[in-house]
């Protein structure tokens, strides 16, 4: 293919790949430091989406830069809330038991955030259009780019590089990390283990209402989003290694690059090359690309 | 000099990048109790892990009865005459004393190729005459329907004993075995490691804190020091050493 | 367990069983057929279940994907009736078990390497997701559509001739062959086998240094439980007469999950309690229109939150506690 | 939303009430005939359930108004199917068992196929109100099954043929075509047209090109969307469905991929993509089952408008809710005509039975049980209406024009370029 033809490949994976981080994001930090692999997490994003699509909507300025970032920090807020609220409610019982039961606590979640959005918001499909600087495309030479996959692509660098710095540099993520290294040895420092924990929750929370905030201009709104995601954001974190945030980039970068190019080379099974390429690098590398192997 | 049952040669391993044992090599010739001493940190855990398979060496070999066993899983080993216990006694929590033992006397049949139908519900009473008798001999049988979780610890060590002993071991590998006992409890225990040893003519590898039970049982003796051997020999030899009273028991 | 304790508790077993089949029998006579279709189906459920808790609690291994071998089961037998009808159904039903269990081999191979807790669940619901894709892109399998038009066999065994075309008759087919499975499920749970998988979950470097090959181990209750799955899977297509890709996706895995926590991992019937409270909350709510989803979700938070014991243990605990205060009134009275 | 929730679970639970309490044999005597309403209540696809629910409704409380069937009031019997096979069956085989024999609703295509088989073994009768599947009056045809709406060739080849009819000068065609069995039946169907209807009507032969395949429920779509940037095509067929086709839509207006395109024609969103995208909505021609305005006048129609509006405050149902009232009306009609509920003759007078509906008079075609009905196409447009959108154009076409012969038992072939 010609080069405007590779731009406009690069680009569509490096959408798909920051969207699909947007959702991973909170979800591999929740599984990092918990351990939880978080099923209703989708069912959060999509609330997210749909209160900042309500708020843009009743209050208007839907087509405000600044509102479009405004109404995804409040969605962030507001799922962020809720994820206070299910740690307190939900998590923090379950700490002890096994996977299995927090598993299903999980996916049972799932469907009262589904079920609730269905009485709340009602089951019609619904979209917004992205705020006008974001509208149409930037012609680049002799090729077009969707504005709006820039600022797609911008999010998801942004909320990228927020994580490395709020993980990597401040006492919050040391605190953080060390929990995930060793809670046993962190509580025996006098690390308050459940609060780290707290936090972490309301912080993943936190970035499946941003990501529902920051992508709802990016596809439909409707009690389906939900699971619209969340196989691929797992194929993400599992790629990139369960519980790792620069894992998670990774993993969505090349499954975002296979996904175009196989659709570019394979345009009668889309989709399929991605479970192809999860297949093998699941029997290549099981702990996924930036997994810790299992101690012996 | 007697046949040689256990050798290890030029065993290097680290974590990461802090080297644990450097160039460790030693031997444990039939019906030898070989004790391995030396300050914590000095990498007799580790050196114990690479002999029982836990974990393999970064370089360097290990041989059982002349064939390489480097890289053998630790089942496989077990299989072949290794009996090993742990520093803290694990044992089938859940279970009591009798089907503790049951296990091990099931696996060792299965390790000898005798076949065991998966689904039979209850053991032959060949099976069960020879629990009761590993249960006799360890001085649990008094306690055979006690679940593991709630028997006393120094029982716990001997039940774990015992069900190393069923798989008629040729060679037993005890890692710190009085470790956490009263000082009868240590008596009594090192009676036992002696009384079967010598009945079944096991030899014996333990790595060991307490002076009494070292000397009480050892026919030699490895110092481990920094993961280097530093001396190795009759005990009375090694007690002289210079070297050894320098920098082991100067830390007594 | 003394071989007198062994005996005993192979006969209460096989007296549940037996209530639980009679029951089963006569369930029809009473009840419409609507209620017969969801009878059968639960029984499948029940081994759905069964071969699931083998895994999670004699194993201690947490499967995700067990829909796969579900799906698999229920499209080995589709294809075999649809393409080689000639072929008595009790064969297609092994052919589905053996597939069963040669899939549970090639994903466990895989999976086992990170068989700790929620790595297994997450690597084996991805091998669910890629059985659905690879279902819905070959012809062969129907691809989206599933395949239909699956009739409900005939069986000659020697001089025994049994229809199970017409009515509900393979109903009593289900019946029997999924008490046999469970059956098979109780010998391997509670014999040698099972006996030392419960060891290995209890303290698997134990049993290792006993010389027990655990991971090899950990694969063969993996295949036995995927093979047992996929004979359900297999009893399911000819009673639905549809078989859809959906059967293999992670929303069907959690359903055994399901159906054990609600029950009661730790009881050898949990899992079936559990699958038959769910039919009949399922049955109740099938005409709450808007809410369905709300009521399970709601439904299973309470049980995951204040049952951990699941159904079975409440009740076990409620009887321990009844006859504890029964005895200490005695001793009162005494 | 909620309260209409609430009331329908009222609803339900009389119907459930109803079911439960009367002895089968008495209930079919004198009490009100039941009829079963299956169809999905809950899952992805309660959306279009609800439409079917309500329409049911009105059809259900028009006729016990004007004093029932036959002196019988009839009385809906709702069961969820979930859109799943399993739990269609289990409510069908239920509700038979109970005397309830004939059914509406099932919107869900594999729904249907798995209720052939249990209609026909048990004596039952279905009257699907909207599932796409063409196999149920080919490959698995059953007597006991009927389609009261557009099959999928009438709806497609009437697209088709509008098409020639209205832009002879568009004639490379390519699709936008969701990978799975409905959309590649509905573009095969649609070629099919384009070959018989452009030589025949614009004496033109038309281009057909190898259409772009799109996934389905997912987040992005702007790999195939570039495939289709690719393409030079004058005319696009879009057979991706509700929230998939918002999604891809939306995606597309970056890449200004609908501008390159001199028409669009799609094949059954009806209002969904416009209702969801407002004024962004590209204009494009969709089938409906049921549009009011091009009924207007039907009196039968504006009564359903009058009413659903009363029930619901929306005044442009989708289709299926018409398709459920159609239904009802069908099966009350052949009620009356052979004076009896029995499904025997239910079937027979069914077959071949002439009824009005909101769209107009409908005939459901003996051979194959198909209904016979006009293709409504409507041309949406974004406007600055408080909608965002508006219809600028309505057409019917006929369906004895665009409909393939009845073959049930056989395979549909299409003409291939």
């Amino acid at each position: 293919m010609g080069l405007a033809e590779w731009a406009t490949t690069l680009v569509n994976a490096m959408t798909w790949a920051m969207a699909t981080f947007l959702v991973a994001a909170g979800l591999t930090l929740i599984f990092g430091i918990l351990h939880i692999l978080n099923f209703s997490h989708g069912g959060f994003f999509m609330i997210g989406a749909y209160v900042a699509f309500t708020l843009l909507t009743r209050l208007g300025g839907a087509n405000s830069f600044s509102a479009y970032l405004l109404a995804a920090c409040a969605a962030a807020v507001v799922v962020a809330l809720l994820g206070a609220l299910v740690d307190r409610v939900i998590l923090q019982r379950l700490r002890r038991v096994e996977d299995a039961y927090v598993l299903i606590a999980t996916y049972a979640l799932l469907l009262v955030c589904e079920g609730g959005t269905k009485l709340i918001w009602g089951l019609g499909y619904q979209s917004l259009q992205p705020p006008s600087p974001f509208e149409g495309a930037v012609v680049v030479g002799n090729f077009a780019v969707p504005a709006f996959s820039l600022f797609v692509i911008g999010a998801g660098l942004a909320v990228f590089a927020g994580l490395e710095w709020l993980l990597g540099r401040t006492a919050a993520g040391r605190l953080i990390r060390a929990v995930a290294m060793d809670p046993w040895t962190a509580r025996l420092l006098g690390v308050n283990v459940t609060r780290v924990f707290a936090m972490t929750v309301v912080a993943g929370f936190a970035l499946a209402g941003l990501a529902g905030g920051l992508l709802l201009a990016n596809q439909s709104l409707s009690p389906e989003l939900a699971s619209v995601f969340i196989i691929q954001a797992f194929g993400v974190i599992i790629v990139g290694g369960m519980g790792s945030v620069r894992g998670a980039f990774l993993g969505a970068m090349l499954l975002g690059l296979i996904e175009s190019v196989g659709s570019y080379i394979l345009p009668d099974l889309p989709g399929l090359l991605f479970f192809a390429a999860l297949a093998v690098i699941l029997l290549w590398r099981p702990q996924g690309l930036l997994g810790r192997e299992r101690g012996t | 000099m007697a046949e040689i049952l256990l050798e290890a040669l030029g065993i290097y391993k680290g974590y990461g990048r802090i080297p644990v044992l450097k160039n460790v090599s030693l031997t444990i010739e039939r019906g030898e109790s070989h004790v391995v001493i030396g300050p914590n940190g000095a990498g007799k855990s580790t050196l114990f892990k690479v002999l029982t398979g836990e974990l393999y060496p970064s370089a360097g070999g290990v041989f059982f009865e002349g064939k390489d066993v480097t890289r053998t899983p630790a089942w496989q080993r077990a299989q072949r005459g290794f009996g090993r216990t742990f520093q803290v006694a694990r044992v089938f929590q859940h279970m009591s004393a009798r089907e503790n033992m049951l296990i091990a006397v099931e696996t060792a049949e299965r390790s000898r190729g005798a076949w065991i139908p998966p689904w039979r519900l209850a053991p032959t009473s060949a099976l069960e005459a020879r629990v009761a008798e590993l249960l006799e001999d360890v001085g649990l049988a008094d306690r055979a329907a006690t679940v593991a979780s709630e028997l006393a610890y120094g029982d716990r060590k001997r039940l774990e004993l015992g069900m190393t002993l069923a798989l008629q071991p040729s060679l037993l590998l005890l890692d710190e075995p009085t470790a956490g006992m009263s000082q009868s409890e240590r008596k009594a225990s090192v009676d036992l490691i002696a009384r079967v040893t010598r009945r079944h003519g096991i030899s014996l590898l333990l790595t060991e804190h307490d002076m009494g039970v070292v000397f009480g049982l050892a026919t030699r003796l490895t110092v481990l020091h920094y993961g280097e051997v530093i001396a190795s020999g009759e005990p009375d030899a090694v007690r002289e050493d210079a070297r050894v009273r320098e920098v082991y028991l100067g830390h007594e | 367990m003394m071989p007198a304790e062994a005996r005993a508790a192979r006969n209460r077993f096989l007296a549940t069983l037996l209530c639980v089949v009679v029951a089963g029998a006569i369930f029809p006579s009473v009840a419409n057929r609507g209620l017969v279709f969801i009878a059968g189906l639960l029984w499948i459920n029940v081994v759905f279940g069964l071969a699931f808790n083998l895994l999670f609690a004699t194993g201690g291994i947490l499967s995700f994907g067990q829909a796969m071998f579900y799906a698999v089961g229920a499209y080995a037998a589709s294809v075999l009736s649809l393409r080689l009808p000639e072929l008595p159904f009790l064969w297609a039903l092994l052919v589905s078990g053996l597939a069963g269990a040669g899939l549970a081999v090639v994903a466990g191979t895989v999976a086992l390497r990170r068989s700790e807790g929620v790595y297994f669940a997450v690597l084996t619901l991805a091998f669910g997701e890629l059985l659905h894709i690879v279902i819905t892109k070959s012809t062969l399998l129907g691809r989206n559509d599933g395949l239909n038009g699956i009739r409900r066999p005939v069986i000659d065994i020697g001089m025994l001739h049994l229809d199970f075309s017409a009515g509900d008759a393979f109903y009593y087919f289900i019946l029997v062959v999924c008490a046999f499975l469970v059956g098979v499920l109780w010998m391997v749970t509670h014999g040698a086998f099972g006996r030392a998988l419960l060891a290995i979950r209890q303290e698997a470097q134990r049993a290792e240094f006993l010389g027990m090959p655990v991971q090899r181990y950990r694969l063969i209750a993996f295949a036995i439980s995927g093979a047992i799955t996929a004979v359900a899977g297999a009893l399911a297509a000819p009673w639905l007469q549809i078989v859809t890709p959906d059967l293999a996706r992670w929303s069907n895995s959690t359903n055994p999950i399901l159906f054990t926590l609600l029950g009661g991992s730790g009881f050898f019937w949990g899992p079936a309690a559990g699958a038959a409270i769910l039919s009949v909350v399922f049955y109740t709510t099938r005409t709450l229109a808007g809410i369905a989803d709300l009521a399970t979700g709601g439904m299973l938070l309470v049980v995951v939150l204040s049952l951990p014991g699941g159904v079975l243990g409440l009740l076990n605990a409620v009887r321990q506690r009844a006859t504890r205060r029964h005895s200490g009134t005695e001793a009162a009275d005494g | 939303m909620t309260h209409i929730t609430r009331r329908d679970f009222l609803i339900s639970g009389a119907a459930l009430a109803a079911a439960g309490a009367l002895p089968t044999a008495w209930a079919q005597q004198r009490g009100p005939l039941r009829i079963g309403l299956i169809t999905p209540l809950s899952g992805p696809q309660e959306f279009i359930g609800s439409y079917v629910k309500n329409g049911a409704e009105i059809a259900v409380d028009q006729i016990n108004k004007a004093g029932g069937v036959l002196g019988r009031q009839l009385a809906l019997v709702t069961r969820d199917d979930k859109a799943n096979p399993a739990a269609g069956v289990a409510a069908a085989r239920e509700l038979l068992t109970d005397g309830v024999n004939l059914h509406i609703g099932v919107i869900s295509s594999t729904v249907t196929l798995a209720l052939g088989p249990v209609m026909q073994q048990d004596n039952g009768v279905l009257l699907t109100t909207g599932a796409g599947t063409e196999k149920m009056n080919h490959e698995n045809y059953t007597p006991n099954v009927f389609r009261i709406g557009d099959s999928p060739d009438a709806r497609a080849r009437g697209q088709a043929r509008l098409m020639a009819q209205r832009y002879p000068n568009v004639t490379r065609w390519t699709g936008l075509i969701p990978d799975h069995e409905y959309g590649r039946t509905t573009w095969a169907i649609f070629v099919d047209g384009l070959l018989e209807f452009y030589p025949a009507l614009a004496g033109k032969k038309p281009e057909v090109l190898d259409p772009v395949l799109m996934p389905y429920g997912v987040s992005d779509f702007r790999n195939s969307i570039t495939l289709a940037m690719r393409q030079s095509a004058d005319g696009c067929f879009n057979s991706t469905y509700g929230g998939d086709a918002i999604t891809m839509f939306q995606q597309a207006r970056g890449f200004g991929l609908v501008q390159r395109y001199k028409i669009l024609v799609d094949a059954a969103n009806e209002f969904l993509i416009a209702r969801g995208m407002k004024s962004a909505v590209p204009p494009m021609w969709t089938g409906m089952h049921y549009y009011p305005e091009a009924n207007k006048g039907n009196p039968m129609s504006d009564r359903f408008i009058a009413d659903y509006t009363a029930k619901t405050k929306d005044a442009e149902p989708m289709g299926w809710a018409a398709e459920a009232h159609s239904a009802i009306y069908a099966l009350a009609r052949a009620i009356e005509k052979g004076k009896s509920a029995e499904s025997k003759a239910v079937i027979q007078n069914l077959k071949g039975l002439t009824w009005d509906t909101v769209t107009g008079p409908r005939t459901l075609r003996p051979e194959d049980n198909q209904a016979i009905k006009d293709t409504e196409l409507v041309f949406i447009e974004p406007a600055n209406t408080e909608k965002g959108y508006q219809v600028t154009q309505y057409v019917k076409v006929d369906g004895r024009s665009v409909i393939f012969p009845p073959s049930p038992g056989k395979a549909m072939t299409f003409r291939k370029p």
